[in-house]
């Protein structure tokens, strides 16, 4: 992990309210799942860093792909090329890769995908589901079509793309066909990703997931981003954001 | 150029730059980004006697210019502190000072008599906890229940004691002056505010626990006149908190009389902030030909 | 939709938006930006007996997303205020509160006597002055001074009496019960932040008067914690007032439990936000389906 | 007096630290010594606007000359073509207009060059005198050079460029070289200004000066700019900037 100074090469928008950013530094190689906090320079709102996942790391290139929730990232979607940005990481663990005897399923919904597409690309093999409420929600399915290994299936609730439905149920649905080994990785809502435990546990398939909360720092120093866990309350930030499922206590 | 500054008979700090309760943990993730030996010294995450889980999340949110927390104090004991986090503090050429709290009398005497060891040089008392005996009152909103309690402390260690006060009170001169009389050696000026934010969406609270403390800049003005009442009041040290993120914050609040700085929440988006602050102080002491430190203590000219 | 609000028998806002005392001067100059009747109510600069001059400037400067000031609540006093601005206020349709303030409780109940005539809709007393006969002693810092004060002024005038608070105390809900008892029909929390600032090349304050008070975005989360605890308290309206911008934090005050809303310094930087506060809380009703503003007050949802 | 958007179109570096920005907007006719309260918009940082004197305003262009002196002004500095600012004006009382057997002076140092120059622009008559420390402290020296009928005069501290010495030192040689009736227009220093109103009352020409104090509305309702004078407190925002120098009580 290192703080660095990095340059905003393209910031464009890619869906609803989603956009993909390329930052150009000397960063570091990083495991799909970890992620980095960014800080706007020269201004002190906002004032805490925001936590996005990596996306993708080659050539002094950083991708991040985010979605426009408040403050924060509304002045992050402003942003022109050229102009300077605080990037400190990569931080937390990432997802571990499937054992050679495994098969991979990727499950993404909402701002989940990006560290679901990381490891997809890195794998290069297994299936990906990505679900969102209508066709505009999914961002870069070109890309997501487009690697090899991988076989990928959309989701939508408006059936604008892909099943009508929602991802867990396409998950349950791949499950069944599946005979071997099976490992899940799931990125997204608390629901989804309870769900995704959930389905797991059923079919006896190992299952990772990657949690968000609320940070303030992103490496440990705070105590803002616990989450709770059989062996007591565990830092999203240093000792996830990818926990393995069976040890969330997913609450009611 | 003399940079270093005294705290307490026995505690002198190297350089006025301390770290803050709750926004340091224990040193080992910030120890990965500088050597600790950088600093003036580390102020330890708040300890209780018994490991403590904290509130419901979400535990932070940002405001204008600062931040609000209620982690709730959530802290692995003293006992694992000792045995596993000292050691690692004590091989850093600095000042280690323990940050604790207690709901009780006694916890707080208890806490200071474990802590009354080798490897910590002071020891800080948060007194923004409520005091369950009486009724849930915080000790550190009443001038007598501040002034014993103080007191009983100071019985119970050989360690320079320091009081942080909390900011939100009538008489911000009185309370320290009860912890002065109850012989706290310095005073921390002061903890974070008590406020809140809502979500007009949701119609809830941001927090978790509904309520938290604001930090950051946004609360620097009012930090550093109390830095300025306080120091004028008592005889004894004052360190200042409160919003402190560049080393003309850390200048601003010697003028005003405080003979250290601890930076909290400026560190959680700035890791690498400490030694920026110190070596523009440094610079600042050599443009205006200062030799000393103490020729910036207390030297605001206010006639 | 109803957007009317109550905030004592016989004063009732057609919106919940006022001006803030001291941001607004006697409203002429704000007229010629947009007409008054917009506003729920107008509330006017702090009046005295005597015309005061204020403190040495400067007299203002900016904060992390705050200002302060030390104007020193320079006014026009209360004769001229009656001659040459309220008959012009007189002339929109809104509510005229006017603000006042004194050095002694006689002081006070004679502002509040003279007040009691027709164009006037209510009065707002600023007890974040010191009584020169209790030695100095804010008026709003002790619970028994405050009570005796309210009562007094409560017992010289017929018109609705609005009671504006100082945030800084240790138990703001006894200085509101003390306030309410005194006879207050409703409550204004609260008033800005003693607080400083430094310049390090001067050495010196910021300020002519050395301190000030803090107000904008940056102590809202304090306000809106202060307004959540004292409306949950009180029996009486309470008026919000502390770095409220835009329409958001208009409706996280509403749900905190105001009743109406003061805005302030955001009125400086930006003359024409009234407008868009009005129409922004209109628009979230629209969205939520609300009927009456009612609706929103003290709805936050905790459990 | 009103509110408008406006675009910067330029906003380049004239001397030393001192910047001329070109905005884009609707304004309004001004009279020079009138000023507006600029703010950036997007960000709440700085929260109150900061004064300005307008130097020009013709074709829907508003010219500034401004100097970095803190927060605010580099914050301005750093701004680029197309982004958009707040304007509140025009604000205040601007100069009278020399009398026609008024022989017209101007006098301008430090941060009062914009208003003494856009009154020179206006009258094209009579004398100016700049004065700075060097002559890189001397912005748009060419452009007052070149108004037909007002004759320049620089005068630096160290000699570098002009009359070494000081504006009111020139002031005083030129007061005593003029017999008909006289009228100073000065802005500057407040010791600058204090001296030019000595001499002026020495010489019984009649001064207007052009005063600065911190203000937070700009428009009257605040009571922070006020500046003392025979009649009592003024608002230097409203009843100002400019002032008969002869009612101002200057102290010691
Ligand atoms: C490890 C991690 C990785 C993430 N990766 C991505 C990503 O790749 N792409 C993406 O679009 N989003 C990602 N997020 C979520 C992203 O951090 C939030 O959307 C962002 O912080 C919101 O900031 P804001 O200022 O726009 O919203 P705010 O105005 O601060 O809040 C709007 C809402 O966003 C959520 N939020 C706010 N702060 C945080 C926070 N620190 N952590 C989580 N949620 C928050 C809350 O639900 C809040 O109500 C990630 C979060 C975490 C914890
Ligand atoms: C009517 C008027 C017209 C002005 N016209 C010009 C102009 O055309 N060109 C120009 O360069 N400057 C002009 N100024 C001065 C300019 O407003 C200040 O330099 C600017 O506000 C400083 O802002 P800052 O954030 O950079 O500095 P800050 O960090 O706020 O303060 C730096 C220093 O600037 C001064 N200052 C700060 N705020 C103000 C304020 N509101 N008013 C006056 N001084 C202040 C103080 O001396 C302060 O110590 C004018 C001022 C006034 C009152
Ligand atoms: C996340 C967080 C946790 C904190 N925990 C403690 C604590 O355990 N004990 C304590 O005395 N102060 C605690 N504080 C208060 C800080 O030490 C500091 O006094 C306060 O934040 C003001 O300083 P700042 O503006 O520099 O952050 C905490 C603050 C933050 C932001
Ligand atoms: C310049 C200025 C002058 C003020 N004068 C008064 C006053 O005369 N009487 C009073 O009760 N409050 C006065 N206040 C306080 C405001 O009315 C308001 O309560 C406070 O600024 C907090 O609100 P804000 O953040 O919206 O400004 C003044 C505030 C400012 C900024
Ligand atoms: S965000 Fe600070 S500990 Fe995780
Ligand atoms: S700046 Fe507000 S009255 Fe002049």
């Amino acid at each position: 992990m290192k703080e660095c100074s990095a340059l905003v090469k393209d910031n464009r928008r890619v869906g609803q309210d989603t956009y993909l950013m390329t930052l150009e530094c000397e960063f570091s190689p990083f495991t799909p799942g970890q992620f980095l906090m960014l800080r706007l320079t020269g201004t002190c709102e906002p004032f805490l860093r925001r936590p996005l996942a990596i996306l993708s790391y080659r050539e002094r290139a950083i991708e991040l792909l985010y979605k426009v929730r408040g403050g924060g990232t509304s002045l992050l979607a402003g942003t022109k090329k050229g102009e300077a940005l605080s990037v400190l990481g990569p931080l937390g663990k990432g997802f571990s890769d499937p054992k050679p005897e495994e098969e991979a399923v990727y499950v993404a919904g909402g701002t989940g995908l990006p560290p679901i597409l990381a490891l997809a690309e890195k794998t290069r093999r297994g299936r990906l589901i990505i679900g969102a409420r209508t066709r505009d929600d999914i961002p870069l399915w070109n890309r997501m079509q487009n690697i090899a290994g991988v076989e990928p299936t959309a989701t939508t609730e408006d059936g604008s793309l892909g099943i009508r439905g929602v991802a867990t149920q396409a998950l349950g649905d791949l499950l069944e066909t599946i005979q071997s080994p099976c490992v899940i990785y799931a990125c997204g809502p608390t629901g989804m990703l309870k769900q995704a435990a959930r389905l797991a546990q059923g079919s006896g398939a190992r299952c990772e997931v990657s949690i968000e909360e609320h940070m303030a720092c992103g490496f440990g120093v705070c105590s803002a981003c616990v989450v709770r866990t059989t062996t007591g309350n565990q830092k999203v930030c240093t000792q996830g954001p990818v926990f393995d499922a069976s040890c969330i206590e997913w609450g009611i | 150029m003399d940079i270093s500054t005294r705290l307490a008979p026995g505690l002198c700090l190297k350089n006025p730059v301390l770290s803050a309760s709750g926004t340091f943990a224990y040193g080992e993730e910030f120890s990965r980004m500088f050597d600790l030996s950088l600093l003036g010294g580390v102020v330890t995450k708040g300890l209780s006697l018994l490991p403590s889980e904290g509130n419901p999340t979400p535990r932070v949110c940002e405001t204008p210019c600062g931040m609000l927390n209620a982690i709730g104090l959530e802290n692995i004991g003293i006992d694992a502190f000792i045995e596993e986090k000292l050691p690692f503090l004590g091989t850093f050429d600095t000042e280690v000072i323990v940050n604790f709290f207690g709901t009780a009398e006694d916890e707080y005497a208890q806490m200071a008599q474990r802590l009354d060891i080798e490897g910590v040089s002071a020891i800080e008392m948060n007194v923004s906890c409520p005091n369950i005996k009486k009724g849930g009152i915080e000790f550190g909103k009443d001038p007598q229940i501040l002034n014993r309690l103080v007191a009983k402390v100071r019985k119970s260690t050989t360690k320079p004691l320091v009081v942080k006060l909390s900011p939100m009170v009538t008489h911000i001169g009185e309370m320290a002056l009860a912890a002065q009389e109850g012989g706290a050696d310095a005073l921390t000026c002061s903890n974070t505010f008590p406020a809140m934010a809502i979500d007009e969406n949701t119609l809830r609270p941001m927090l978790g626990n509904v309520t938290g403390g604001l930090s950051g800049p946004a609360i620097k003005p009012i930090a550093l006149r109390i830095v300025w009442e306080v120091s004028r009041q008592v005889s004894i040290p004052v360190i200042a908190s409160g919003g402190i993120t560049s080393w003309k914050d850390a200048v601003h609040f010697l003028l005003a009389g405080a003979s250290a700085v601890e930076i909290g929440s400026a560190s959680l988006r700035d890791p690498l902030c400490f030694g920026a602050i110190i070596e523009g102080l440094i610079r600042y002491m050599q443009d205006k030909g200062l030799e000393s430190i103490s020729d910036i203590i207390g030297r605001l000219q206010t006639a």
